[in-house]
Order: C-alpha cells, then structure tokens, then sequence
C-alpha cells in the first residue's frame, strides 16, 4: 500500500507493508520504520516505533486529522483525498487573498458598504472571537461589490465575508488556487 | 452562580461540600456546559451573546429571586467587579461574594485607587492621580514624569487602551487612540499616565479580610509569563522573594486592603523593577483566576473563606498562623493556537485525557463532547502542579503537561511545556516581556512527524478493515448495534 | 517497575519527574495496560498467571538485565515483600528500591519480627514469640494467655491462616485448619498464637531510614475500617491521636526501625485498644498502598525519598522539620459488589469518569475501555480527599464519590458513600469491627429508581430513532463513517 | 409506547408519552414523571425529573443495562426482552442449583472426580477472582457425572462447572428455571 500524506509545508510517500496482525513496515525515501501497535481506543493508538513505545491521540477533524504525540500536535491529511476534495470545493482552506476570519467567529462590526473603494490593507470588518478581536483588512485595493454578513453573525474560516472587485479588474472571489 | 466553565464548577464543589445548594445560569450555547450539569438547579438565561446571559444584571438578578438563592458568587470576569451588579445584590437583599459595591467602585476607578493607596503610605508607579482629557495638560505631565510613559484607561485592564509611548512626537496620536479604544471598551475615555517600567515582574498578594476588620495575606502570587498581557503561567512563592521583601510586600497589601475598606477576598497586584523596588498597580476585586496556587501551599480553600466571611465570620487565622508549604505553579489551558499568535481555536471537544496523580490539581470546565462556544473567554482548564520545592514542581508540570490531551481544538500545552523546559523559566528571569524575549515566532520542534503519520495509516487502515462491519466507531468498543443484535420490539 | 495498576503508574510518575527512564513488565492480560503505555520501555513476561509473570523472579531479572535497568521498584504485593527476590537483586547488581533482604526475611517472619521488637521495649501483643507445632504447647499457651486468643499463621498476612478461638473446645480443630490454610497460602504451615484484642483501631507510623542510620516517622495513619482484614478506608490523622499519644507511638515506630536495621520506607503498624494502650502489630517493608494520605499531610513524596534513600543520599529532613497539616482520607476503590459480600467484580470498563478539583487526587492504574484481568489484585484506583480538617475531607470526599462513575464492573463506590455519611465514622468510632457492627448485609438506599427507569427509557427512545442511520454508537458523537462519507481509496 | 422494566425485584409498567423533541412524561402506577433531557454522551444523559436536575450515567452490558445516579447503580432489564431470551437461552442467569461461579473466575482446585458420590454441601471446586478463593459446594448429594472443567480454565457465571446426578434421580444440568 502507498500513502502521500501531508504535514505541514512537506508530502511524504510511505510504503506500508503489513508485518502481521500489529505491525507494519513504513518507507519513505531511505528511511525504514518498524511500527508494532495496538488500538487502545477510537482515539489512541500505543506504537512501537523501531523499539521505542509512545502514545498517539488522534482525532479527524474535516479533511485533516490532528495526531498528539509527547503533548506536541501534527496535522495530517492524505495528500491525494486532499487535492480531489480542494480542488472541487472551494473555501475549505483559508485563502489569503480573501477577507475571512482566521478562527469561528461573530461579526462585531462592518466598516464598509457596497460601493465603498478600499485601499489595500484598509480595515473592512472587525469580527470577535472568545473576547478577542481581529480586524480584517482588504487584500487589495478595489471597490467592494458584496457585504455578505450582518453584525451578529456567526462566521468561519474560508467564509468570505466581504467581496472587492480589484482594481486591476480580478474579483477577489473568483481568485482561486489549488494548494 | 453567576459565572460559566471552570470557575462555575470549581465554587460549586466548595457549596456543595458546605451543604449549600447551587444554582447555575446558562446562556444558550451552554445548555449541555458541565456547570449545568453540576448544579442542583440551573435557570436559562437567554441568547449566547453575553449582553443577553451572563453579563445580563436583570436576568441574573431574575434566576436567584426564582430560585430562592440567598448569595450570588460572580466568579471572575463578566460581573465580576461590576459596582452596579453588586449594588443590585445589596439592594435585593442578595449577599454578594465579593467586597461591598463601593469598594469596587473605588478600586475599579485606576486612579481613584491609585489616590487611595498613595494616601496609605504603599509606593504607587510615579505618574497621574486623576484622569486628564486636555492634550496640553497630558503632554506636560508626561514630559513631567519623563519618557517611556504608560497612557492607561482609568476605567478598567486587561491592556485595553494601553500605550506604551517612547517619545513625545507620537504621543498625542496614542492619547487619542488609547482613549477611543477606552470608550469602546468601558464606555469611558479617560485616561492618565504612568511612568512606563521596562521589564518589571508582576507580582500580586492574595489578600482576605472579614467584615470585623482584620486582614490577612496569603502570601505573592508571581504572575510575569503572560501573552497579550494575560497571564498563562503563574506560581507561588516568586522566584525573586526574599522573607524580607515578602515580609515588606505583604505588609503593603494588607495596607492597601485596610486603606479601602476592603471585606472578602482580593489581589493586590504589584510591578517589581529590576532594582526589587515594588509599586502598586492595582486591586483585583474577585476571586482570581490563578487562586488555586495560593490554595496549593496554604491548605486553605479560598471559596469557604469568602463564603464564611461574606456570613459575617471571623477569619479563622492570624496572619502568624498561616503557613505556606512548598512550591505551586499553574498553566491556563486555553483554547487558542500557541503557532498562530495565540489566536482563539473554539471548537468541539472530540476527545480528552487530563493528568492525574501526585500533586496534580485540574480545574477542568470541559469534558470530550463539549462544543466550547466562541462567545466566552477561551480559558478551557487550570492545570496546577504542587511540589516540595520549584524544581520539583516545573518537572511535575512539564509531565503532567504532556498527559494532557485535548483534540478538536488547540491548546497552548506545547508551548508551556518549552517555556518550563526552558533555562530562563528555570533561572527564574520571568519578567513581563518573557515571551516577547525569548518564545517570539515559536513553534515546537516536530520530532516525531514519522509516528504521527504511522499512527495516521494505521488508524486509517484499521477504519477500512472494519469498513464491512455492520456499524460502529471503529477503533472503538463495539456498539449495542454490534453485540446486541436487533430488539424484539 | 516490577509491578502493574496504580501502584506502576504512580511509582513511574516520580521517575519520570527525577528524570529516570522507566521499564515496565506485563503479562498478556496487560497487554494494554495503563502502565503499560506510561513506561519508557515495556518488557514481555508471559501468561496471565502470576507465577508466569508477575511473580517470576527470573523472568522480572532478565526483563531488567536485558533493558539495562538500574533499579527495580516492586511496588506492594507480587514480589515486593519476598526476600530471594530482594536477595537475587543484591546479587544482581540491581539496586532493590526497599530494605535490605535481611530486614525483609526478618520482619517477614511475624515471631522473629515480635522477639526483635520485644527486644527494643516496645510494647507487643501478649503471646508466642516462637512459632509451634506441638498441640499440647499450644493449648497450654493459649490457656496462659487466656481466650479468646489469636491464632496467626508465621509466614504472612492479609488475614490467611488466622482464626479467633474464643473457648477451649474449638482450640485444637482451629490451629489444624489455620495451619493447613498457612501452608497453601505461604508454603509453611507454621502458627503462633497472640492474645485476641477486641474492637481494637489499627494505626500505623510510615517510617522512612537512610543508610546512614537516620530514622524518621511521617506520622501515623488509621486504617480500621477493614472488609475481610483488607483495608478499605485510611486517613491521617487518626481520629484517637492526641500529640502525647502521636509522640510516644512515633517514637514506638522509629525504635522498632532502627531495631531492625531498617532501610527505605515503610510501615510500622499497632493495635491500639479500647483504653488507648497500643502493640506492635507488624512492620510493612515496603511502599503502602495508603502511602498518598501521608503525602498529603506533609507535602512530602514518599516514592522520591524511596529513591534518593536507595541511591546512598540521606533524608532531607529531620523529624523536627516534617510538618503534618489538614486532614487526607483515601478510598480505595476495588473491583467488587458491596451488595455481594465485596465479590471480585472483573470485567471491561465501559465507561469512566473520575473526580477532579481543589484536594483531589486520584491515583489510577484504569482507563475507559480497559479490560480489568480476572487474575490480580481488585484495586482500580485510590481515591484520596485533603482538606483542611477532618469534616471537610469527609464532605470533599462524598462529593468526590458521587462524581466517580465507573461502568462495567461493581464498585465499593455507593458503599463508601455511606459509611462517611454515617455517624459512626463522623465521630471516628473507627474500630476494625466498623463494618460488621454497622454496615452488615448493606444495600444502597434506591430512591431514584424512577430517573434510572427513564433514562433507561430515553436512551433505549434515542437508539432507536437513529436506528435507521448508516452507523455510529448511537447517541454518541457522530462517527468519521457518518461525517466523512466513503474514501477515494 | 408502553415499557415493562425490571429493577431488582419489581417489574414495572411504564407509559410514555413524548412532550417534546427532548421531554417525556412517564406513567406508572398512579404516578406521573415528567421527564426533560439533553444526551450528553452515549454514556450520559442529563435528566430534569419533575423539575430537578440529575445526571444519569448508563452502560449496557449484556441484558441488563446499569444506570449510576448520584453514585448508586440501578440495574434494568426490559422485562419482555428479557423473558423472551432467558427461555431461549440457558445459563445466563447463574442458577442456585448449579455448581457455577459467582464471578468471572479461573479454576485453582478440583475435589471431586467423575463417578465420586457427593453429599449436600460438600466441597467440589475452588475458584479464584481477582486473588480471592471461593469454594463451590454440591447443591445436593448425588453423584458426579462430569467434570467439565480443568484447573487454570476461566469460566464465567452460569457456566457449569461439575455436573452431579442427584440422588432424588434428576440431573443438575437438567434443571432449569424460568426467571
């Protein structure tokens, strides 16, 4: 079996060879990882990499699944899943050019209008998040064309909450990249 | 119980321990919370938004007549220190768990404390006695009291409408700022200043105080490792403490207390320079957040004695016989993400696991299945190491840290296991700026990316080899579905 | 760590703390165990059965031989009180964490341990110093003591081979089967007789001794409340303990120390009768299980001083600067039905919940979904209350038992619950008869019968409305299988 | 909807009524319940009965569910069920008669063999739980026709571990009670 898996910035491809009921062999470039493991739940597993035991806590969480291993988080999501489902749908992934809120979130204010030119950086919403709020600024200069949210409103990351039409003619949501 | 999450939970075990019933208030996002769960009552209060629930004067005044609650604990936070809240109390003929309505007023007001406390003999930071609104007023006093200064919002903390100015050129555009985001934040502008310390330590006394007039401290508290100018680490005793400087600083909180007329439990906060000269900053008026350290080396419960001294007992000690025992340090666990600026991370709860053992105290307002709404403070637990001596509890705590494990949302918990690792933690240089010193741009270091993705494949192949069983999480124990076979019914 | 449950855990946390990897042995019952999983290393010894595992000397030798393992821990039970094995880690070059073999077989042998104690002034039961086969010195003996008397199997404890003769007619049959009950339990049939005291308390003294000839005594602790001569319910202080007494018994516990030569931790343990006169009982050479009591109420680490004593360093303490404060109860909670005599309760943890908070600790070898073996020890966790006097631990320690939930086996929980409530125990009328004298043939007071029905009804209502989803532990959170959809794979 | 539900002794027969999509009212006898509830976890429901609050913690195991509330365990079976599968099914229920063990167990000692005459009450097999011996007597005298166990077996309640043919003529296995 084969696996392209993503954490962080770097794809890895693992071969995966079953060793029995509860071992498996991992390789990935010149690496060679024994693996024996036992399910102690749905949300740990206790491995034995290459002798050494550790506890790993898993939980999926849409399209990514967190690992905590010795306290420290690793997210990781199946490259190729990932590339299928980002590519057909868009806004899962909290694209930069857009004004979205970086956590969940609830509106506290709107600075602009329908109308309104924004000069690139200009404050466009301020929205607030367990006691704490983040201003978002225009990715660009341009014209807003939409306001998509009221004050009040509960948000999420990848919702795009103001649309600018750019001045240099790209709408802001249209932009697109696959990651 | 005028509060949610940890401290909701941890004031009920202390009434329900003394035989006094609880009632709980709840907000809409908190119909499943586990102070719900814990109360013997609990009365709905309305929409999420704390305007609607839980900051809601009338309503929460409304759920104690309902219920026949004779006190209200406020916790810390939402009406907290509010004076009108506890006025409301005295009026209703409720006891609040807290000093009377004028002390807070007094204390809340930065500079009407700071006039208070200088009048008492306790050093305050050089700087202003009242607000000041004229630009040309403000500029002279700063030029007065000499660059850097601090311009501080008269009206309440937590950093808002705080600036920190290094020079006269930018300072009549941070006085218009500071006070602009003073009146959004406590819909009131005034400002004063104060000289600005560099890299002080923070430095606070538990004090407690009953209605007979004696007064008792409970020793420091040392609070300097904070992000965003909230705490995340503190302990007990300070690292710099000296019996002498302790035995001086203790005498000034009791000072400030007796100065303000104070009954209950307070914090009288204090900067410490580098030269070990000590100012004061402010008076806490609550139950603080980092209370369980004090609890921790005194043996005391903090909540009885408010609840006894709010019924009109004594004090149960002197300041002679309390004794403090070994050394206390506690974590905040917060839903936030230590790699992201410590931005909040609400979310689900899909699965927990908290320390336990030897010295380990968690004050935990969540369980796995808890959905940790966006609205309230991000505080999720406390987790607090106690131990023979400093060294002994920093290890304490950087394992029962690593026991600690929350999915579905992020947690500072990598990050304070660095911290405490660390040799400046270690040495004890805690100042104000610690973070900003030495964890700026932190993320941890990802040694064991190759087990997590293993423990990926092997969780992800174990799903689809029970893909054909009938139901079930797989991986986890077998559902009724499983083992019980279809119902006669 | 030559053991399993609890005691593992708790032993490999100070460990870990000090900075010393640890190795864990398992059976195949504990495969996944909870020790299993908080060790550095885990060692493989074979089938369920004690002998084959936990009790096998080579095998355990070998597992720390082949790991390069400096020390061996044993915890209580298994292995920890049996002279070879301490003897065959001496020989080993392994550092034993406990006394000298010597002092083990010394003390192990409950005559040898009366004559050495005798020797050292301290007061003992009336009786044999010797052990006897012969029937006619025997009843001659038991007549010179006068009935009822005691007879006590030699080898051990625990309450085998020991049987109460009240009237001469029974003396001959009793001694044949206690002796024949000491030789299946012990492998040596020896008796000795004692004077039987009725209704005594049972206090015992945790010594700790360096190797350099400093004794100290971490105060006493009572364990009266006892089902089937295992103790159940332990705090400290005892409820009879004057300082007068506390001096003279403390002082009791450390002279039987040093006669003996003792090294390490350990338990010096009394019968104290009706009129406050007390007797050596026996000395435990080992680590207690109630040791967490005595932790409480001195900040001390017991585990750590273990460690420190055994690689050469001397205490760090003198008796005069051990201080004891508040009050600690522990609970034990066993896999058992208090409805049926306290019966082993084996079985799968479904479903588990443990209490947390301010005085809290709860030292815990379990875990949801955990397998509990049929073949050891009963003991899940160890539940422990510290306040600040001897009624609050008792009010924090019901509180405490009524948030413990554990679903799968039978629990002494609701049981517990009771006898704290009771007013027997709230005026520490503590004797080693509590149970039989008031508790016997108890069963919990149901009145909730009701709410069990409709939960019954509403979670049988909730299954069957999401019958006809695709999967998922119904009523649960929604699993991968119903959030995710299929897979691309 | 109508349930019959066994608690200890009792066998009660309860109503239910929805009132809501998280309310009941339950009936029985000439008592009436009314019933607010959130889920909680599979494992836990937080009730509201007549007005107070409780938490009510729950596992099924095997026929009979356990319900922990303010620390007590109630045991419930839904008694139809429960009829319909103990007619069937032999040996769930640990019968007096038999020589079975109270409590999962592993077999230490065997007293008697095949052929060997028994009275009421004598000894024949020592079980061991979790370090405690219990010894299991003859329910009645009569002679042992099979051993069906060997010393290190774990057996579990309601198995049978000797059979004895009694005196009076009827086998030990061969008797069976309704529940």
């Amino acid at each position: 079996m084969q696996y392209r898996l993503k954490t962080g910035e770097n794809v890895i491809s693992f071969q995966v060879e079953k060793k029995g009921d509860y071992a498996v062999t991992l390789s990935h470039d010149n690496c060679l990882v024994d693996v024996e493991y036992a399910v102690i739940s749905g949300h740990c597993l206790h491995l034995v990499i290459n002798g050494t035991p550790l506890n790993a806590y898993l939980a999926r969480d849409g399209d990514a699944t967190t690992v905590i291993i010795r306290g420290i988080p690793y997210s990781i999501q199946d490259a190729d899943i990932h590339n299928t489902r980002t590519r057909g749908k868009k806004g899962l992934q909290a694209i930069p050019q857009d004004v979205t809120p970086p956590m969940p979130a609830v509106v506290v204010r709107i600075l602009v209008t329908v109308g309104d030119n924004v000069k690139h950086g200009q404050s466009v919403i301020v929205v607030e998040s367990m006691k704490m709020e983040t201003t978002l600024t225009a990715p660009s200069g341009g014209s807003v064309r939409a306001v998509n949210v009221a004050v009040g409103d509960k948000v999420m990351p990848g919702q795009i909450l103001v649309d600018i039409d750019r001045d240099d003619g790209v709408s802001t949501k249209e932009e697109s990249q696959p990651v | 119980m005028a509060n949610r999450g940890e401290i909701a939970l941890r004031v009920m075990s202390t009434c329900r321990e003394m035989g006094i019933a609880t009632v709980a208030v709840y907000s809409e996002a908190d119909r499943k919370a586990a102070h719900v769960l814990k109360a013997d009552q609990a009365v709905f209060l309305g929409d999420p938004e704390p305007a609607e629930s839980y900051l809601n004067i009338d309503k929460v005044i409304s759920a104690a007549k309902q219920t026949g609650a004779e006190a209200i604990h406020p916790g810390y936070g939402f009406l907290a220190e509010n004076p009108l809240f506890a006025e409301r109390c005295e009026q209703e003929g409720l006891a609040f768990i807290g000093p009377p309505s004028d002390v807070i007023r007094k204390l809340g007001d930065k500079t009407v404390a700071r006039r208070t406390v200088a009048g008492s003999g306790v050093p305050v930071i050089p700087g202003m006695n009242r607000p000041e609104s004229d630009p040309g007023i403000l500029a002279q006093e700063a030029a007065n009291i000499g660059y850097p200064v601090l311009i501080k919002a008269a009206a309440g903390g937590g950093g808002k409408g705080m600036r920190i100015v290094t020079s006269p050129k930018d300072f009549d555009e941070a006085c218009v700022s500071a006070s602009s985001e003073a009146q959004r934040a406590f819909s009131d502008g005034a400002i004063y200043l104060e000289k600005y310390l560099a890299r002080p330590r923070h430095v606070e006394f538990q004090i407690v105080a009953d209605i007979h007039g004696h007064v008792v401290h409970l020793f420091e508290r040392e609070c300097s490792i904070q992000r965003r100018h909230q705490k995340i680490i503190e302990e007990t005793p300070s690292p710099i403490m000296t019996p002498e400087l302790r035995e001086r600083m203790g005498s000034a909180a009791v000072a400030v207390a007796k100065a303000s007329g104070y009954v209950n439990a307070g914090t009288v906060e204090f900067l410490v320079d580098q030269e070990g000269k000590f100012y004061f900053l402010e008076v806490n008026t609550r139950l603080q957040v980092e209370h369980p350290i004090t609890e921790m080396i005194t043996g005391l419960d903090i909540v009885r004695i408010q609840l006894e001294v709010a019924s009109g007992n004594p004090l149960p000690f002197t300041q002679e016989n309390v004794r403090s025992r070994g050394h206390a340090i506690e974590c905040r666990i917060y839903a936030e993400d230590p790699e992201k600026g410590f931005y909040p991370s609400p979310g689900k709860i899909i699965y927990m696991q908290a320390p336990t053992g030897p010295g380990i105290r968690n004050d935990c307002g969540i369980y796995s299945g808890f959905q940790v709404p966006v609205e309230y403070d991000p505080i999720l637990s406390k987790l607090i190491a106690y131990a023979e001596d400093r060294d002994q509890a920093i290890s304490r705590m950087i394992q029962a840290l690593k026991d600690y494990v929350i999915l579905g949302v992020r947690t500072p918990v990598p990050f304070l296991i660095d911290v405490l690792k660390s040799e400046a933690f270690a040495r004890g240089d805690t100042f104000t700026d610690f973070i900003d010193t030495h964890f700026a741009g932190w993320k941890p270091s990802r040694r064991d990316a190759d087990a997590a993705c293993a423990a990926f494949i092997i969780d992800e192949m174990s799903r689809v080899r029970k893909a054909g069983a009938p139901a079930g999480q797989v991986g986890a124990d077998p559902t009724p579905w499983q083992t019980l076979g279809p119902w006669g019914r």
